[in-house]
């Protein structure tokens, strides 16, 4: 096993003058957590943008177990390896809750070409998605219209989709966001037991999670990552203090 | 003598071209700022050129005859924003397209209900008929040179009304964010209606001068229709200054493609043939000339990259 | 409100009763009314695989209904006329056999939809309409002046062509065949739907940047969904061309892929059965209306204006009280 | 439903009155009553080419209430100028109404779509306009009359009416369709001198500028054009305002009655050929122009003695023999035992007329533009496909 799963180097994107996102370099490790914070505006959104392949950097390159992801787009990397959730949830809204998993199946095992038979007749993609349902504790849920859920059911569909790829590490843009703090609770509880079958790069506003959660915190201003190490050292930092509590120090 | 022949093509390429400007500038506005496809715009042209023709037989003043088009346009649009389309902004673009179909349908058969069968009669005034000399020798309709002269001043005035003006602003604000300018307390339903009932008397405007040099019969909106669509698509939805590219484009290709695709296939073939040949070609450049662009650049020339 | 499948097994049925019903009532004009529903549905059918589900509001899609027809008109004619098919290296014969022209005509329409499709899938939104529309406007101005095969007049072909086993001219002889070949269509369009492909496509539409991160590619599916499109409408194409023994650029107009979008409105988008009452609706109006007045176009127009304006989903959402998709 | 009836749509009152008289004088005269006739007519309606069918449906109609007959029944339907409405109608006129005789289409397109399958199924069909070469041609049929005039007819006329006006070099132009191509072949058929340069336009062009300046550098003396409907409208007035003087000759689809009056000033003095005028010096033609403008307010047009023309051929035959007897009622309606409103009329071997052409130019009647006969064109004409025609 590599000594990093996911790496970037050097990345950069502009939107004309604005520097989203100026060299940044982040690892992901076997096992772990490492959170990505920052203020809004910071970046965080370009940043997983190029990493899972919708936005094209200007420079700098996207490592995957070793290999240079750089240049395959969102499909090649899903397949390669990378599990995505979505800040704003990205479901298909008119569809049920029991689709919406078996679409992530159907993708990781790369057979959506069958024109006839139905879905349901497919016993590995069933089960899969049947799997990743029961592990977010969707199940009862599986024929509801994603539209009906509530936001809290609208993450964990998000993470179950993930689930169901079964990545090598996965990319979570805010998964506590908008959930109640039951709701967080839990959440944090099953990603905490997560790291073990693959590490998370995880963008989160909620800070409490953020500290239960992270082995590595990197702190990403204005598009420029000021700070990485465990959460005490974050705690510690007075440019994190300085330049993203607005505290002077 | 082909130069000449060059130039004068060249011209009433411009000519064509301004007056589909009128036409998709409106279409492109009522799409930028609403969201709104409206197949229906054609038959506001054809409100105008009957409007004119009808104001023009009645008191014999083509200047009447083109403030009624205006008016005329302008206030079908305003009715049919209020009674129809306002109910069309949220709904899918799917739905508005059937609505206004539906709207068209009503339209000209309601115009023949109204004038008849036949088409009416609508005439160049005598002070702008017949042709001038340009300098190198080229007689050229003065009308002609008076409509190409009316559609760059309409671009102008486009231009200065969403630069320079206040309803420009609120324009384009709606352009980029509805909630926005509601917030800022503009009353957006009567800035649609204006908005709408512009982009309607330019279509009238266009019926009307046009209607002059051709046929002013039910039906006529529906070809130019198809044709200002593909403009503001090559001009990029939503950009006035896409439009008029386009409009050029797409009239300086119909034009020059017509006269000189058969001249060219000449080279090498057959006469008859050559002219069969040419001229399906030129029918369908316009649209080849679309595709182009579209594969070339998915959102139009100066489209905003979905 | 009533469920879908109910109302969905009563249209079939009344597609089938009203015709056998002609024929003990002797109104033969009542079964060439029902055929020409049935083809247009079939055609509708087609178009609402990639506009229902895949969400590609496609306005060229009589250039695959022209396709299928001039498949059919043209193999016919050189039949007629005993004058093979010369491709400079190749002679083909013509053939009066439908199955013969029906697998021509999906095949041709299949591939037109393929490079339209791939051409035209780079674009979204109102110019996806638009490229569309450009790319049936070229097939029906090349139609018309392609003299070889009849330019604006058209081609006739004086006898219907064959099915064997079947007398084709008997009106419900031809009736059963294409409703047979509708049935296939819808039988094709309901798997679709609950397979993976269909759940896929249908994720595609509302969501393509979910389908891709779970490492499909939603270009690839909606091209392939169009494809099925295509070719379907081409059939119906074909079937049109044999119901009216009579191919023109008329079946390449724009106006025919707006009549499509439109019966799949009245219908319902994405409805199963939304083609086919959307078919039934337009041709009975176009039919009962067109003999109250000249100018019944008015009337056409308020009675859509209403579809649209108080019943979003269509007959079919207003029947079940469920919005269908969103497109 | 079908506007099934027997008299013209615009004047109920007067012709039901008609009919009442009708009958009555068949009560007292006894008159044998011959078998019912059942006429299916197809035509333009609605759209753009409205005009051109509402002519036909009125001087037939005209015709039919003037003969006083009751035993005609005429079902009317709209093809919308669609083929496949009007493929659709003639088969419910078919299969549904039984009717014996159709007749009404404008279009060349559509009548290639609906007549071949018609007379195929033994039906009679009276053409009172299109006349696409192939119907007359190795495509002819015994059960097919045209009673306007086979399609190159008046384009014949015109080059022949060139040849007298002395003009030596042609600038010829049509749209890219069909009959646009046999328009300008019917031209050149007749036409003696050179041609400048043959121009294909888009079918449903409004704007010939591009056209007038070629027609300007070409060094043509004359200028010969094939618009109809709202083409030639846009042609003529363009033209009249180029300052291109060269003299134009068309047929008189450009100018006729009703759309002469949109084209205006442009269209007067110039020279088109046809086959009818109002100024045809006979009786019957003085009676339907008379009759007509009385009956709907308006001066008939060439569509309207057409439709006319054809009622009565269809009324001779009625008279002369039982439709259900097919022989004899094909032979009633080739002998054209009738009173043209073009004076003498007769068919050729492929059953399309053998008549005069005539010149005619562009007046003005107080306010009303209208035409003058200044000549023959063509004198007892055929067309060049009765040779094919094997009947």
């Amino acid at each position: 096993m590599s000594e990093v799963i996911l790496a970037t180097q050097g990345l950069q994107k502009s939107f004309g003058a604005l520097k989203a996102t100026d060299d940044v370099s982040i690892d992901l490790r076997p096992g772990e957590i490492h959170a990505i914070i920052g203020p809004n505006g910071a970046g965080k959104s370009t940043l997983i943008a190029q990493i899972c392949g919708a936005l094209a950097s200007d420079t700098g390159r996207v490592e995957l177990l070793d290999r240079d992801v750089t240049a395959l787009n969102t499909e090649q990397r899903a397949r390669a390896g990378l599990g995505r959730t979505f800040q704003i949830s990205a479901l298909a809204m008119e569809d049920s809750v029991e689709d919406n998993v078996r679409l992530g199946a159907i993708g990781a095992m790369g057979s959506p070409w069958n024109v006839f038979r139905p879905v349901s007749r497919s016993a590995d993609v069933v089960a899969r998605a049947n799997d990743a349902l029961e592990r977010v504790g969707l199940t009862g849920a599986r024929e509801t219209r994603c539209a009906d859920l509530s936001h809290g059911q609208r993450r964990q569909l998000e993470v179950a989709v993930a689930l169901t790829l079964e990545p090598k590490a996965f990319v979570m843009d805010e998964p506590m966001a908008g959930l109640g703090a039951d709701g967080s609770k839990t959440m944090t509880g099953f990603l905490d037991g997560l790291r073990d079958e693959a590490p998370i790069l995880l963008v989160e506003h909620d800070m409490d999670a953020v500290f239960a959660l992270a082995d590595r915190i990197s702190v990403l201003v204005y598009g420029k990552i000021i700070a990485t190490g465990t959460v005490s050292d974050i705690r510690a930092s007075d440019a994190v203090r300085t330049a993203y509590l607005g505290e002077n120090a | 003598m082909l130069t000449l022949l060059i130039i004068e093509q060249v011209l009433n390429g411009l000519q064509f071209g301004v007056m589909l400007f009128l036409m998709a500038a409106g279409l492109t506005l009522i799409f930028g700022v609403m969201g709104l496809i409206n197949l229906a715009h054609g038959s506001l042209y054809m409100v105008g050129a009957f409007a004119a023709a009808w104001v023009a037989g009645a008191t014999g003043s083509f200047l009447l005859a083109l403030i009624a088009a205006l008016a005329a346009a302008a206030a079908a649009g305003a009715l049919v924003e209020v009674l129809v389309i306002r109910r069309l902004y949220k709904a899918a673009h799917l739905d508005q397209v059937l609505a206004t179909f539906a709207l068209i349908l009503i339209f000209s058969e309601g115009t023949r209900w109204i004038f008849g069968s036949f088409p009416l009669f609508l005439d160049v005034p005598s002070y702008l008929s017949g042709p001038i000399t340009l300098p190198g020798g080229i007689a050229y309709p003065l009308y002609r040179l008076v409509l190409i002269g009316i559609g760059i001043a309409v671009a102008l005035g486009l231009w200065w009304l969403t630069a320079r003006t206040r309803l420009g602003i609120q324009i384009r604000a709606g352009e980029n964010d509805r909630e926005m300018i509601a917030a800022l307390g503009v009353d957006i339903s009567r800035l649609y209606t204006l908005v709408f009932a512009l982009g309607a008397a330019l279509a009238g405007l266009a019926g009307a001068l046009v209607g002059a040099i051709q046929s002013v019969q039910v039906g006529m909106g529906e070809p130019v229709l198809i044709l200002a669509f593909v403009v503001i698509v090559i001009g990029g939805i939503g950009s006035i200054r896409g439009a008029f590219v386009g409009a050029m484009l797409v009239g300086l290709t119909d034009t020059l493609g017509g006269v000189f695709l058969p001249e060219l296939f000449k080279l090498f073939m057959e006469s008859g043939a050559a002219t069969q040949t040419g001229s399906s070609l030129a029918s369908m450049s316009v649209y080849i000339l679309m595709s182009i662009v579209l594969i070339w650049r998915p959102s139009g020339l100066f489209g905003v990259r979905a | 409100m009533i469920r879908e499948g109910v109302i969905n097994w009563a249209i079939l049925l009344g597609l089938v009763a009203l015709p056998l019903w002609a024929v003990f009532a002797d109104e033969i004009f009542t079964i060439t009314l029902t055929t020409r529903v049935v083809i247009l549905a079939l055609a509708a059918v087609g178009l609402n695989i990639a506009l229902g589900i895949g969400g590609m509001v496609s306005f060229g899609h009589a250039a695959f209904f022209g396709l299928g027809g001039y498949a059919m008109g043209i193999l016919a004619y050189h039949a007629q006329t005993y004058a093979a098919l010369d491709f400079g290296i190749v002679e083909i014969e013509g053939t009066k056999s439908m199955p013969v022209i029906w697998l021509v005509a999906t095949a041709i329409s299949a591939l037109a939809a393929w490079l339209i499709g791939l051409l035209s899938l780079r674009t979204t939104g109102v110019y996806f309409i638009m490229i569309t529309l450009a790319f049936g406007q070229m097939f029906y101005y090349f139609a018309i002046s392609w003299g070889a095969y009849g330019g604006e007049d058209g081609l006739s072909i004086y006898v219907r062509n064959g099915f064997p086993g079947l007398n084709t001219l008997v009106p419900i002889q031809f009736f059963g065949l294409c409703f047979v070949a509708l049935c296939v269509a819808l039988i094709l369009q309901w798997r679709l739907r609950g397979s993976s492909f269909g759940l896929t496509l249908n994720a595609a539409r509302q969501t393509p940047e979910r389908v891709e991160t779970v490492g499909l590619n939603p270009m690839k599916l909606k091209l392939l969904a169009f494809v099925i499109s295509g070719a379907i409408t081409g059939l119906a194409g074909a079937l049109f061309a044999d119901l009216n023994r009579f191919v023109s650029p008329a079946m390449f107009s724009w106006q025919l892929s707006g009549e499509l979008i439109i019966l799949i409105i009245i219908g319902g988008v994405g409805r199963l059965m939304g083609p086919v009452i959307g078919a039934m609706i337009f041709v009975a109006l176009e039919h009962w209306l067109g003999g109250l007045t000249d100018f019944w176009h008015v009337y056409l127009g308020a009675i859509l204006l209403f579809i649209v304006l108080f019943s979003r989903g269509g007959v079919i959402g207003f029947l079940t009280g469920k919005e269908g998709p969103h497109v | 439903m079908a506007s099934k009836t027997r008299l013209g749509c615009q004047n109920r009152e007067k012709t039901m009155k008609n009919v009442l008289l009708a009958t009555a004088a068949a009560a007292v005269m006894a008159a044998p009553a011959l078998a019912d006739i059942k006429v299916g007519m197809i035509t333009t309606l609605s759209g753009g080419g409205a005009g051109l069918g509402v002519d036909v449906r009125d001087g037939f109609m005209l015709a039919i209430q003037q003969s006083g007959r009751d035993d005609i029944e005429v079902v009317i339907e709209d093809d919308q100028r669609k083929p496949d409405i009007a493929v659709q109608l003639a088969d419910k006129m078919v299969q549904s109404e039984k009717v014996d005789v159709l007749t009404g289409i404008i279009w060349s397109n559509l009548a290639m779509a609906v007549v071949p399958s018609v007379t195929a199924q033994g039906k009679f069909y009276l053409s009172p306009n299109a006349g696409p070469s192939p119907l007359a041609g190795k495509g002819c049929h015994e059960n097919y009359f045209n009673v306007a005039w086979q399609n190159d007819n008046l384009h014949e006329a015109a080059g022949s009416y060139a040849n007298t006006a002395g003009y030596s070099n042609s600038f010829i132009m049509a749209p890219n369709y069909p009959a646009g191509t046999d328009a300008l072949t019917g031209y050149k058929r007749m036409f003696e001198g050179e041609v400048a340069n043959e121009v294909y336009t888009k079918l449903g062009q409004t704007d010939y500028a591009a056209e007038i300046a070629q027609i300007r550098a070409s060094g043509a003396d004359s200028v010969y054009f094939f618009l109809p409907g709202g083409m030639g409208i846009s042609f003529l007035k363009q033209y009249a305002g180029s300052g291109v003087d060269l003299p134009v000759v068309g047929p008189a689809f450009s100018f006729d009655q009703g759309i002469l009056q949109a084209v205006g000033d442009a269209a007067l003095g110039v020279v088109n050929t046809s086959q009818w005028n109002k100024d045809i010096d006979n009786p019957t033609n003085a009676a339907f122009v008379e009759s007509f403008q009385a009956a709907y307010g308006r001066l008939p047009s060439l569509y309207a003695s057409q439709g006319f023309d054809t009622a009565n051929l269809l009324i001779s035959a009625v008279e002369a023999a039982d439709v259900s007897d097919a022989g004899a009622f094909r032979d009633a309606l080739r002998a054209a035992d009738f009173d043209s409103t073009r004076g003498d009329f007769a068919f050729g071997s492929n059953h399309h007329p053998v008549q005069t052409i005539y010149a005619r130019e562009v007046i003005k009647e107080g306010d009303v533009f209208t035409n003058k006969i200044i000549g023959k064109a063509l004198e007892n004409h055929s067309d060049a496909y009765a040779g094919e025609c094997k009947m």
